[in-house]
């Protein structure tokens, strides 16, 4: 019953709203991350159990009659609601204390909701049009979660963010017409092996360039990014943590390589273009990042640097570069989601995110800056945690792929993020306590509950690397390394 | 077809005229117009349900919607909108157009098909059998608009 | 694929191409939002033309149907985003919208 | 006598040295009792090695061919008595002289730990214990130094400690050329020409020896040291444990390891190393107002006559040399105790403020007559035989000029002292120093018995000659050849003998001249000379130390110091700290300016990238 | 207990123990300072009871298999056994000195964390036979020492931190990228696998200038005389003891004991790492903070282990070796002395001190002392080190280069000893007296130790031959 993993949260978010009314906070806080503990459980521990004969393939039938429903779970799918399921997770816990101030909790669980469900859509979805539709759902949820604090800033950059990925949604369905007219089908097979069968030329290239425009964007690629910097910050922080952590790599990365890779299969043409994106997305967002004052700003362009690394390793093309990319996209996830839980802990705790008004804040909030410290290490790519261990195998792979200038440029915008996550780390938390900050106290529970969680994983996952790779990546990479093998051969209703 | 044609001229004519309008209310009207145009188009190209949804919800519906936001946001200062864009503007899209035109003359053909056979059954089979998850991704996408809606005009408690 | 299909391509990219310029040149919140709509149309035709050279038409019109709705939602959250701004910035030029920057 | 013995002169006197220093103050007496008892022993010891002659001790040690390795025969047998006499000296004079010290316990620690390390580097037969030996002698040298309680004390200790330092590393590489040319660190089976890397390693290994003898240019501390150190350090130390050594080892290097020509290169080299030597002191002595200052730079002069003997490498000249060496270390130990006794009494040891001491310390005057005349090679004592000794073989080279240069060196030699003993002894007694009287026993008494030694190796030069000096050159000398050197050693009727008694008058002569000149006053004996144009000139400048290498070596380190500071350190420095930064700013800016706020802005930079996108992969798949 | 549970042990028992300080820090401050004491001194005993399995030659390595070719090898032979006494037992003293150094100073709990993780992180490495596990754990080296060079949290302090964190993780991702090319060619992490093959050109280059910018060589040095802003402790811990032998350990780890060093940079890197101790030794002759002229001495001092190293022969692989002791046992004292003299006279410019001697006699006798043993005069341990290490560049024939390295060691002696002047001799500027008696043992404990060190220098040639003849199959 994979379906559950949209329909759940659909039902409940439905629900949410009249529970709100019977409880104003208990009763949303407790449905939402049940919803979610059983995500996490059901992805974790059923889902290996699911796909261990190779992927399931799904058609909801109702009253004996098929419907048009048709999901995939395979090891890729399944790898990212494991990634959508623990992020969300904890940034729902974290939620339960941090939207206390903003209001109506009901509302914002039942858009978080949706919003879930929309990612868990489009990575179950099969067809074209379904991920853009699911895509949509995770979008229109996401425009008003950022625009939640109905501030300036967060209308501004709402607005800025719901105009551009719109022209963006608008060029993906093109782009899909474009592949329909083509092939003449939707489905991620049909499409596979239709195109295997044409030989599609110029079209096609206009076809992925439409797509890469309208995934980039999602993903955030340079120079599709610009709409990432303003949203991600003005967001409630376990918004942007689920922005940065999850929604960029559902509907941008993932989206991407499933299409390129499984569904349009890797030509040389897309990798270079690939490599190139990732390349120039990494090393500019590190730039403008070490620009930064605003925390969550700072951590908005790491984000987009981090995925330019993801791409650049999806790129490659190597079942090593996959494994390295899908590593580093779930490490990410991890450890972006944590910095910016932890950005909002410094937020709620100073009332700024001016990373000069801050300093010495470890002294008032050790716990807080003990996982802010771990999740920047962590994305900084420092051993021993979970954020080296893929960029290392990236890098590997880089060179073994015969890339070195890529590898180099990989090199390079590791340090640059260390530099920066330094510079964050001096102004906030390693330093002498601003005096402003005499009476700051530690964040309550829930919230340093969810970023120890967060913390742990990290490190966790940094020591027990190797069956991390062994268990969730590797399928995930064999999947996508099949490249359209994986859907046209096996995916047929 | 000619008659297709003209429609789908008015139908940019309408359309260029919604975005040049000074007046917002006018551009809502030239937009809802517009609308109705493509769905007659859309009816006469054997598509009555796209054709009445983009009647009923998108001439209807949506104009509804931007005319409340227009009275609603009525007050205070126009917007003064770039001389130069104005000028500028229209000389560019007269010369894509014939850009446009050329390239589909050449283009004419050359975009590769696989040859399929065509559908069977009515569009609520198709709907029902075909497309079925898209209608759970239209009601999620409802539940958040109406959401995202009920988020946006909520009564604040207090934002510091 | 059909002639016909390169003449609704033509008026598609037309009304997108439209869209576009108008989303460049305009400040007007709602201007904007209108000019997305005309894009909307573009690709909306797009599709329903595609599923007619590819005599999908019934598939076509459910995902146009499916298009508008999501549309709509968009719309809405949008206008309501517009009708907020405006509260708060008492003003809907887009240029005013430029604090986030760098 | 098993081979084990041989760590006692080093072990005796390294654990008597930290008895010394750990016994408190109240306990002198038993301090001195065990220091004088220490060094009565070592010298015991001293000749029952001597009578032994044959013995070694080897074990393994740090593997490499580097073992523990010492070595007795005659040669250091003999070196090792001669330091055992002079400790035993130094150790009485020490008792009444360093008493009142305020550091003295740690003087005498520091005098048996440098006998330690004299004692294994005589004894050394292996390069690494050599070495170590060796330049453990640097420890002692700056901690006497540095004790000497005066404010320049520190100063002047580092200048000691810089000079040998920058000797003993030299000598490390020549070891290490030697060793590997050689291929073994044993030094009793090296044998190597010196010519190319050889030749480095003999160069350098010899300025080690010499370095350490305090020959030219690495004597400058020395007198510096004479000021701002303890006399006895004096005594002790430049005068007698440093010439000892690095004459030995000089003689080694020369005779043993490298095998040295006559008239080659490398003879040559050190003739002319010993023959500036002799000059430039003697002529730095001569103008010397201080006693202490004079006899210091004797102390190198006289370094010259060995430097000048052994670098002959004929037998006679390297007999002399060596020769010369224990008669020096004598008399110049004699010279500055004397010295120090009139210290102790006067207060004093300049010049100006002294004079006619002769009748309050009678037994004073007479050591420091007798060694003050051996030194100037006055016939019949040591002084003369051994410098005769080097004249000859200096003429047998047949370079002529270093005899000559050895000869003007004997009259400003004789000239000076005659100026520093009728200052201090003789003519009348100046208002400066009130009534004196003679030191107690233990301070004259090594003075006595040195001059004693200065008379009885000159007169009976036969039992140095023949059971000292003979067996160490023999090996060296052509099979067969008649190696007497007694013979004719005090024949005075010689041309040789003639033109040194000549330089004696000429020496008497320019003193009484000057005295004269001088208004009678006995000090200013040396200033006709000293006024002589272009003389002045050039002793201003060498009191302004612009001679001293290691002032003008200083001033270079500090440059290049500050040159590598300024040019590379700094610049580097600035990349990282500034240049890196700024341009990654500089980047930064550039982007952010970028990012303006404008929606317009964004949505063209996705349209481009759309279209640039599409011909990408389009031209990338053609 | 058998070998693979005392390596085991000795690399995470401090690991741990450090995770377990902040425990320890709520039961108070006894504890936790009882706890630092314990676990560091068992990591010290730990590898000392592998000594007799290392005197004896013996080689055991021990592989786990992991994902992707990152298996865990841990080496256990005479020199990670060398390496790992030497640095523990360091540690020990200095965990030692740091009871009295920084009893009254904030954030204890991360200090003691800190300097644990930085031992554990130091055994790891030192075990370690995989190019990724070595750089892991050279990385978590590096946040130890990022953390305990802010100690003080003064915004300058963070900013140098900063630097040296950053510049050697740009060397270290550098390191890592040579490995990456090694990989490339063997196709294996694996060290001991990859013994007697030649490494590629372009992997040494990259290697090597990670290797120098750990082990502070010019021109990547600068970030250590910054460091000195760090607590006195934490700088000999730094400085003296293990971080800035890490690179050179590594070194040893890779081109003596896996590669041979390409002919090229045989004759290149003599020349390198001297002329970066001549430029750190001008600096260190230059500067007057107290603390950035023995950083900068230490840098000058680093390039004879690489001289040594590169020297290739017996002398100097030996040599080098013993220098790591040598050096890390004087340059240790001479740090904790400087610790004491700053701590009572509350600057670091050498201009304002002076005739502290008469206050702190011990402190200005065993600075004495680690000065000798530093510049290499005997009896003192250093001398022998330097000696070897000379003789060994003497013996490959770069007689130039032996004269440059005595040249500096001139030099040397001239800095040190203008400090001494200027710090114990002379006019008393500010009387101070001397420091707690923790400290003043600890110093005069290793001061005496490199006296032993030289007198018995026996003991330690024997580990440091055996390692050398281990390790050079490139010799036999």
């Amino acid at each position: 019953m994979i379906i559950l993993f949209v329909v759940l949260p659909l039902v409940v978010a439905g629900l949410l709203p009249l529970a709100g009314k019977a409880s104003k906070r208990l009763l949303p806080d407790l449905l939402a991350n049940a919803t979610l503990l059983f995500l996490v459980a059901y992805a974790a521990v059923a889902g290996r159990a699911l796909i261990a004969d190779g992927p399931v393939l799904q058609q909801t039938t109702w009253l004996g009659e098929a419907l048009g429903i048709r999901l995939v779970l395979d090891g890729f799918s399944l790898f990212m609601l494991v990634v959508v399921a623990l992020v969300g997770l904890a940034a729902s816990l974290f939620s339960i204390d941090y939207m206390e101030h903003y209001g109506a909790k009901g509302n914002f669980y039942a858009l978080y909701l949706v919003m879930i469900a929309g990612m868990n859509g489009l990575v179950l979805a099969s067809d074209l049009f379904a991920v853009y539709v699911f895509l949509e759902v995770a979008a229109v949820a996401s425009y008003a979660l950022v625009a939640y604090g109905l501030g300036r800033d967060e209308l501004e950059a709402a607005f800025k963010y719901l105009m551009l990925s719109v022209v963006a949604s608008a060029f993906l369905v093109g782009g899909i017409a474009v592949v329909y007219g083509m092939t003449g089908g939707l489905d991620f097979a049909a499409v596979a092996m239709a195109l295997k069968e044409l030989n599609a030329g110029p079209a096609l290239a206009v076809a992925s360039a439409l797509f890469l425009l309208g995934f980039g964007l999602k993903a955030a690629l340079i120079p599709f990014h610009a709409w990432l910097p303003d949203a991600h910050p003005s967001a409630p922080a376990p918004i942007s943590a689920v922005l940065s952590g999850l929604l960029i790599k559902v509907s941008g990365v993932y989206a991407l390589t499933r299409v390129f890779l499984n569904v349009f299969g890797l030509t040389p043409a897309l990798s270079t273009v690939l490599l190139w994106l990732g390349a120039v997305s990494a090393v500019a967002a590190a730039f403008l990042a070490l620009g930064q004052k605003d925390i969550k700003r700072m951590l908005a362009y790491s984000s987009i640097s981090q995925v330019g690394y993801v791409v650049l390793a999806i790129g490659v093309g190597t079942p090593l570069g996959i494994a390295g990319g899908l590593f580093h996209l779930f490490n990410h996830a991890l450890a972006k989601g944590l910095l910016f839980l932890t950005s909002g802990s410094v937020q709620r705790a100073t009332g700024t995110r001016d990373l000069d008004a801050m300093g010495g804040l470890a002294k008032r909030m050790p716990v807080t800056a003990a996982t802010n410290l771990v999740g920047a290490l962590s994305i900084a790519g420092v051993p021993p945690l979970n954020g080296f261990w893929s960029k290392l195998i990236i890098i590997v792979a880089l060179v073994q792929a015969g890339h070195p200038v890529f590898a180099a440029v990989a090199v390079l915008a590791s340090v640059l993020t260390l530099w920066y996550y330094l510079l964050m780390q001096r102004k906030a938390f390693f330093g002498r306590l601003n005096e402003t900050w005499a009476a700051v106290r530690e964040a309550p529970f829930w919230m340093t509950a969810s970023t120890v969680l967060l913390a742990l994983l990290c490190v966790g996952i940094g020591i027990l690397f190797a069956s991390t790779v062994t268990t969730w990546v590797r399928p995930a990479a064999d999947v996508l390394a099949d490249g359209i093998h994986a859907v046209a051969g096996s995916w047929g209703f | 077809m000619i008659l297709q044609t003209a429609l789908l001229a008015v139908l940019v004519a309408l359309s260029v005229l919604a975005i040049a309008l000074k007046d917002l209310l006018r551009s809502a009207i030239a937009l809802a117009l517009a609308s109705l145009v493509l769905g007659i188009v859309f009816f006469r190209m054997g598509a009555p349900y796209a054709g009445v949804f983009e009647i009923s919800v998108v001439a209807g519906l949506i104009t509804v919607l931007f005319i409340l936001t227009i009275a609603l946001t009525k007050s205070g200062d126009e917007v003064r909108e770039s001389k130069l864009a104005n000028i500028v503007f229209p000389v560019v899209f007269v010369a894509f157009l014939a850009i446009d035109a050329l390239v589909m003359k050449r283009l004419m053909g050359k975009v590769p098909a696989l040859a399929r056979g065509g559908e069977a059954g009515t569009f609520g089979e198709v709907l029902w059998k075909g497309r079925t998850l898209d209608l759970v991704g239209q009601i999620a996408v409802i539940l958040a608009g109406v959401f995202a809606v009920l988020a946006l005009f909520r009564q604040r408690d207090k934002h510091e | 694929m059909s002639n016909t299909w390169y003449l609704y391509l033509f008026f598609a990219a037309a009304l997108v191409f439209a869209g576009l310029l108008g989303l460049l040149a305009k400040r007007n919140l709602i201007k904007l939002l209108i000019a997305i709509e005309i894009v909307g149309k573009g690709v909306s035709l797009l599709l329903l033309s595609t599923g007619l050279a590819k005599a999908h038409i019934l598939t076509a019109q459910a995902l146009v149907v499916t298009y508008i709705v999501i549309e709509v939602s968009l719309v809405a959250t949008a206008l309501a985003l517009i009708i907020n701004i405006r509260r708060q910035t008492g003003g809907l030029d887009i240029r005013s919208l430029t604090r986030l920057k760098g | 006598m098993t081979p084990k013995m041989l760590l006692l002169p080093v072990l005796l006197p390294a654990v008597l040295a930290v008895a010394l220093l750990l016994l408190p103050r109240a306990l002198r007496l038993v301090r001195d009792a065990l220091a004088v008892a220490g060094a009565g022993v070592l010298l015991y010891y001293g000749f029952l090695f001597f009578s032994v002659k044959d013995l070694r001790y080897a074990v393994p040690w740090l593997g490499m061919g580097i073992d523990f390795d010492l070595r007795l025969y005659h040669f250091s047998s003999f070196i090792l008595l001669a330091l055992a006499g002079f400790l035993f000296l130094i150790a009485v004079y020490a008792t009444v002289k360093m008493k009142d010290a305020p550091r003295g316990r740690e003087f005498m620690a520091y005098v048996f730990l440098t006998a330690a390390f004299a004692n294994g580097a005589a004894l050394a037969n292996n390069f690494v214990p050599l070495v170590f030996f060796w330049e453990g002698l640097l420890v002692t040298l700056y901690g006497m130094i540095a004790i000497g309680g005066r404010p320049t004390s520190g100063r002047t200790a580092v200048k000691a400690l810089l000079i040998a330092g920058f000797c003993d590393f030299s000598l490390i590489l020549g070891v290490g050329l030697l060793w590997s040319v050689a291929g073994t660190a044993t030094m009793s089976e090296i044998a190597v020409e010196p010519t190319g890397l050889a030749a480095a390693a003999f160069v350098l290994m010899m300025i080690g020896a010499a370095g350490k003898a305090g020959a030219m240019p690495f004597h400058t501390w020395i007198p510096d040291a004479a000021v701002d150190a303890p006399v006895t350090f004096m005594a002790f130390l430049p005068a007698a444990f440093e010439k000892l050594l690095g004459i030995y080892l000089l003689a080694r290097v020369s005779l043993d390891f490298f095998k040295l020509r006559p008239g080659g290169a490398m003879s040559v080299l050190l003739m002319i190393v010993g023959a500036a030597t002799i000059v430039l002191a003697v002529l730095m002595a001569l103008v010397q107002k201080d006693l202490k200052r004079l006899l210091s730079y004797h102390a190198v002069s006289q370094v010259g006559y060995m430097i000048l003997g052994i670098g002959t490498a004929v037998p006679v000249g390297i007999a002399g040399g060596v020769f010369h060496m224990i008669n020096h270390a004598m008399y110049k130990s004699g010279l500055f105790l004397s010295a120090g006794s009139v210290e102790h009494r006067a207060g004093t040891t300049e010049l100006k403020k002294l004079g006619g001491l002769r009748r309050d310390m009678p037994l004073t005057a007479l050591g420091f007559v007798v060694c003050a005349l051996a030194i100037s090679g006055v016939w019949p004592l040591n002084g003369f035989v051994s410098k005769e000794m080097v004249f000859h073989g200096a003429l047998e080279t047949g370079y002529t000029v270093f005899a000559v240069a050895a000869w003007i060196g004997a009259i400003f030699t004789f000239a000076s002292f005659l100026k520093a003993g009728h200052s201090v002894f003789f003519g009348e007694r100046t208002t400066d120093v009130p009534e004196v009287k003679e030191s107690p026993a233990a301070i004259v008494l090594p003075i006595l018995v040195l001059a004693a030694l200065c008379v009885l190796f000159g007169v009976y030069n036969k039992l140095p000659l023949d059971r000292l000096i003979t067996p160490v050159v023999a090996p060296h000398a052509e099979a067969g050849a008649h190696l007497d050197f007694t013979g004719h050693a005090l024949d005075l009727f010689n041309v040789v003998a003639l033109i040194s008694v000549g330089c004696l008058v000429l020496a008497f002569l320019i003193h009484r001249h000057g005295f004269l000149k001088g208004g009678r006053k006995a000090y200013l004996a040396s200033e006709p000379f000293h006024g002589l144009p272009g003389i002045r000139q050039a002793y201003d400048l060498a009191e302004k130390r612009v001679f001293d290498p290691y002032e003008q070596g200083v001033k270079a380190l500090q440059g290049l110091s500050l040159a590598l500071y300024k040019a590379v350190d700094r610049p580097i420095d600035f990349v990282f700290e500034k240049a890196v930064t700024a341009a990654g700013e500089k980047f930064t800016g550039i982007l952010k300016k970028a990012h303006n706020g404008h929606y317009a802005n964004y949505l063209a930079w996705c349209l481009a990238g759309l279209v640039i996108l599409a011909g990408a992969i389009g031209l990338l798949a053609k | 207990m058998n070998v693979e549970t005392t390596v085991l042990l000795t690399v995470l028992l401090p690991i741990l123990g450090s995770l377990a300080v902040p425990l320890a820090a709520l039961a108070g401050r006894r504890a936790r300072s009882a706890w630092a004491i314990l676990v560091s001194g068992a990591t010290a005993v730990l590898p000392l009871t592998l000594l007799p399995f290392a005197l004896e030659g013996g080689e055991q390595v021990i592989r786990k298999t992991l994902t992707l070719g990152f298996d865990a090898v841990i080496v256990v032979d005479p020199l990670s056994v060398f390496m790992a006494s030497v640095s523990s037992f360091i540690g020990f003293l200095i965990v030692v000195y740091s009871l009295g150094y920084i009893r009254r100073e904030e954030n204890q709990s991360e200090y003691y964390l800190m300097v644990l993780l930085f031992i554990g992180a130091m055994m790891g490495l030192v075990f370690s036979g995989n190019l990724v596990f070595l750089y892991l754990f050279w990385e978590i080296i590096a946040i130890a020492c990022w953390r305990l060079i802010g100690f003080y949290r003064a915004p300058d302090h963070v900013r140098k931190a900063d630097k040296a964190f950053l510049l050697t993780f740009f060397g270290a991702v550098v390191m890592l990228f040579g490995f990456i090319q090694i990989y490339g060619v063997t196709n294996t992490f694996d060290i001991t696998a990859m013994r007697g093959t030649v490494a590629p050109g372009s992997a040494v280059l990259l290697i090597l200038f990670g290797l120098f910018s750990k082990s502070a060589t010019v021109p990547l040095h600068t970030w250590l005389p910054d460091a000195g802003v760090a607590p006195t402790t934490v700088t000999a811990l730094l400085h003296a003891a293990v971080l800035v032998k890490i690179g050179v350990y590594a070194f040893a780890r890779l081109f003596l004991y896996a590669f041979r060093l390409p002919d090229g940079w045989q004759q290149a890197l003599p020349v390198i790492v001297m002329v970066s101790s001549l430029v750190a030794a001008g600096a260190a002759a230059v500067e007057n903070d107290l603390k950035r002229i023995l950083a900068y001495s230490t840098v000058s001092q680093i390039g004879y282990i690489f001289l040594g190293f590169s020297a290739m022969n017996a002398a100097g692989v030996s040599g080098s070796l013993l220098f790591i002791l040598m050096h890390g046992l004087a340059k240790a004292g001479l740090f904790l002395c400087a610790g004491i003299v700053i701590h009572a006279v509350h600057t670091k410019d050498i201009r304002e001190m002076g005739g502290l001697i008469r206050t702190m006699p011990v402190t200005a006798a065993a600075f004495l002392v680690c000065a000798f043993s530093v510049i290499g005069i005997p009896p003192f341990g250093g001398f022998f080190s330097k000696f070897l290490v000379v003789l060994g560049t003497v013996q490959a024939g770069r007689p130039w280069v032996a004269a440059l390295a005595l040249f500096t060691a001139v030099l040397t002696m001239y800095y040190l000893f203008k400090v001494f002047s200027m710090v114990f001799l002379g006019q008393a500027k500010r009387p101070a007296p001397e420091g707690t008696k923790s400290m003043v043992c600890v110093v005069a404990a290793l001061a005496v130790f490199s006296l032993a060190a030289g007198l018995l220098v026996a003991f330690p040639m024997k580990l440091t031959n055996i390692a050398t003849t281990q390790m050079s199959w490139w010799l036999r």
